[in-house]
């Protein structure tokens, strides 16, 4: 552990003449330099899309509010047992948290705006109504149905907010999607930082030659080509990634349909997500590049 | 310093070099000649540990090649300086700095190496080209840079292939002195050459022992040179 | 022109002399073919992101029905002449297509439900309605209730699928997105296919220069290297697309939900889509090589 | 077939080649010497149009070299055959396709050029090398594959940059037999090379006219070889 932690004090001070016998620029480098930042800001964004559906799930889901509503219909004279057999039905329900028949007060409140003020809900026929609210579970709205028909049937069962749940899956799949472009993109970065590395050291392969024939170790010519590419990703992934959320900020901003998409950024801490890019994209050129070294060296006598 | 005992060497199928025992003891001075692709190359790469011999053993400064791990002939190598017959150098360095790679990838390149550097680059006649690109140089050029950097670390054991192959004559001279000069302070130098009058030059000035690669081994060569 | 498509039909053909002068692998050439795939996946996946974004906002756009309500409570006596002056107003409010009221066997219908068959709609203070269908425009809801307030004081305007509206613009959004990700992934190949282009080149100086002396033309090394590239970076790109709709197809379906999420995949002529990738990719490749050999022959006596 | 009126060539700063007037004429021959360094490859850089004289100006089969496009060179070069001081290969290919690159790259290549091949292959001795790749080659056999490459063409000027520098000396005696022949059959020979037993074994056999580089400039070596 602690070789380990001098090797990588060695490699971010670098030592002046190690440094100096890696050409200073050619296209590899500059190919390294941009696949990092290109990736880098793909993945802001994809990273950006993850969040933005899982704040989407999640505010939709509030909005759900996990309640649904039972509208008992029967004559007067049954009312009473048949909303006290309903009750008793949603209490042994898996998946019900509560449930609680309104009052004449309450259902008139909820009339008011069809029939005024003055509706005598008392002498109508007006059905009870039972408030059910879930657990996050959630109940089988079918069985429950089903069973309500033998108990109760008067009793229909109205799941208002139903229509959100397709909404849910569908950002819940959205950060799903977000998630496996960041894998796609991070595997694609590895592979092409590895193969910039590869390109890198194949064009290099007079340089190791050489070096290896004036008696330099492994160690030596490896340090060399794994700080500079190591420190191009670096830079590149950090160009990328500041682009990225430059490019975040600058996104229009939806107004008031925020409510609802709650917009394309990060939000307090999850600025600080996209600072885990860079030293992940700098690891990888790391191994990748290490890799490359020992490979290309091993053919070398 | 290094011992052939019994060497083969075969690229493939058949054996380039078979039944080759040779001693190099300190402060001895060889040529080694005979015809092109008959493996003076070959033979050269077995003494500096780049080939492994195929057959038998070889010890470089005591230790068996076959046994080295890779560290071990980096550090070998500094102590064996080796003229390449197609000498390449890192193209985005200075001439000068080329010369003195070897000091900087040992850890040893001291600001009190200069002079050294100086008087070397002197020697092979390279004072006006400290700081030209190796692609600047011409083909004799390229040789002298590719000696003075075999000779930097002051190694004890100066090997050189074709040398003199691009220089004119007074230079390939010179050169020689240079190699006599070293040898004369201890050092053991082998050079590969064609060229006889070169072998015949040096015989006036030191005592050198004359190898002749023939039907796939090693013979010494009379005093037919 | 017609010496252009000479020229292509030269490309396609190849010239078995020439083809062998480029070295048969190396990692430039691995390297090409890599990104070309990757990026080609990406772009397939982005595209299937854009397109079920457009299909989601049409599916919900449509659901929105563009239809309000208009309920109004007024005193018996009073109701027929607010419901007159409701349609005539709206009739003139510019976005509204049609406004009609509701008949009373209609207004029982709504009711049934909560009271029964039986209930005496003629009878109760119950509001009347107003059906308002939108043209696609839509009308300005707030100057319509001031409107309202002020001929009708009993009407109130009930936009009930208005929170649909945010849902719409938030898959229009993400379709941006999808383009937006098209784009810059389109962009980032494009610049990874020129840099591995160049990259190549390099690695290929000795050859090209051993072209040259020998006696080939420009023409002869151009188009042996633009060969190449066009052909790797085409199959290449090929491969990414096919891999990425097959991962499409293998995307788990996501069953009822599709009503409104209508999935990532293509429909229909849509599949022809992605298909334009690999020959766009190519053409890239064409015009990087192209420039890099330019370049670096430029560079040579 | 090439002609330098008055040319002067220099790298960056000082001149390093001035005042050069020559006449290559059609069945001559020529050895071009001078110290290493002297502007022996730059001067025969110029006469294949690899460089472009800096003052005054050199005409290759009666075209200017200034006025040559890119392509006009390409062709032009397929009449001379250069064997160049550090001779490069494509890696990939094997020695035969590589001598024979000249004939695909010029689509000159037919089956009954296999002969010509053949001979040539066996010529310069590289007889069972027809398969190996050029990383496979010793120093000498390289040379030899590089002049081999700059006959195939049969071109009508021949310029040689130092082709016997790593080959021994029976080996360097048989290459002159080839260049004198062609040179019989009316090709324009020009040989660079440091080495004054070829040319003096030259004289024996050809006509041959010894140019040397000094003072930067383009002397005409007297009887003293
Ligand atoms: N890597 C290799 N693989 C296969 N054969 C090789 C390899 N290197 C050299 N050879 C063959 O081995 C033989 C000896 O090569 P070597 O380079 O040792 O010759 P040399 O004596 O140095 O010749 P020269 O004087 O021409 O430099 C040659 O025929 C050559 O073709
Ligand atoms: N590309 C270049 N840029 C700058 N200087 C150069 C370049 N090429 C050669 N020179 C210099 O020009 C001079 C002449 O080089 P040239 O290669 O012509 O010599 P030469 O006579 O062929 O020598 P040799 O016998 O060693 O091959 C040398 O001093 C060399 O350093
Ligand atoms: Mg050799
Ligand atoms: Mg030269």
């Amino acid at each position: 552990m602690r070789a380990r932690l001098d090797q990588v004090i060695a490699l971010l001070k670098g030592d002046q003449g190690a440094d100096r016998i890696v050409p200073p620029s050619g296209f590899t480098v500059r190919l390294t330099l941009f696949t990092s930042a290109a990736m880098a800001f793909l993945t802001i964004f994809a990273l950006a899309l993850s969040l933005a559906a899982g704040r989407l799930g999640t505010s939709w889901g509030d909005e759900l509010a996990r309640a649904s509503t039972i509208r008992i219909s029967a004559p007067p004279e049954q009312m009473q047992e048949q909303v006290a057999s309903v009750l008793r039905l949603l209490e042994q329900t898996p998946g019900v948290e509560t449930a609680r028949a309104l009052s004449a007060d309450e259902q008139r409140e909820l009339l008011e705006p069809w029939f005024g003020p003055a509706l005598p809900v008392e002498q109508l026929p007006v059905p009870q109504l039972i408030d059910v609210s879930e657990t996050s579970d959630g109940y089988d709205a079918d069985s429950l149905r089903l069973r309500l028909q033998a108990e109760a049937p008067g009793a229909v069962l109205d799941e208002h907010t139903r229509w959100r749940r397709p909404l849910v899956a569908a950002a819940s799949r959205l950060r799903l999607l977000g998630w496996v472009s960041i894998l796609l993109i991070g595997a694609a970065t590895g592979a092409m930082v590895t193969l910039a590395a590869h390109a890198a050291l194949a064009a290099n392969a007079q340089v190791i030659a050489v070096l290896r024939l004036v008696g330099a170790t492994d160690g030596y010519i490896a340090q060399a080509f794994v700080r500079r590419f190591t420190l191009r990703t670096l830079s590149g992934a950090l160009a990328g990634t500041l682009a990225g959320m430059a490019a975040l900020l600058l996104m229009p901003s939806a107004g008031d349909v925020e409510g609802l998409l709650t917009g394309l950024r990060f939000e307090g801490w999850q600025w600080l997500l996209p600072l885990v890019v860079p030293p992940l994209a700098a690891l990888v050129a790391y191994i990748a590049t290490s890799a490359a070294a020992r490979r290309v060296l091993g053919g070398l006598a | 310093m290094i011992e052939l005992d019994n060497v083969a060497y075969s690229y493939s199928g058949d054996a380039l070099l078979t039944d080759i025992s040779l001693q190099l003891a300190p402060g001895t001075f060889h040529f080694l000649t005979g015809p092109s692709g008959a493996g003076k190359t070959t033979f050269l790469k077995l003494c500096y540990g780049a080939l492994k011999p195929t057959g038998g053993s070889v010890h470089i400064f005591g230790d068996d090649v076959t046994e080295m791990d890779r560290d071990a002939v980096a550090y070998m190598r500094r102590r064996v300086g080796v003229v390449h017959q197609d000498c390449q150098f890192l193209d985005h360095l200075s001439v000068a700095e080329n010369v003195a790679l070897p000091l900087s990838v040992s850890g040893q390149a001291t600001p009190d190496q200069a002079e050294n550097l100086n008087e070397l680059m002197g020697w092979v006649g390279l004072q006006g080209k400290f700081d030209s690109l190796p692609p600047e140089l011409s083909g004799g050029e390229r040789q002298r840079a590719a000696l003075a950097r075999a000779l930097i670390l002051s190694p004890d054991v100066i090997l050189a292939d074709e040398p003199t192959g691009n220089v004119d004559w007074e230079m390939s001279q010179r050169l020689l002195r240079l190699l006599i000069e070293l040898n004369r302070m201890g050092k053991t130098v082998m050079i590969a050459t064609h060229d006889l009058g070169l072998i015949r030059a040096a015989k006036a000035h030191v005592q050198a022992r004359v190898l002749r690669i023939t039907n796939r081994t090693l013979q010494t060569a009379g005093a037919d040179l």
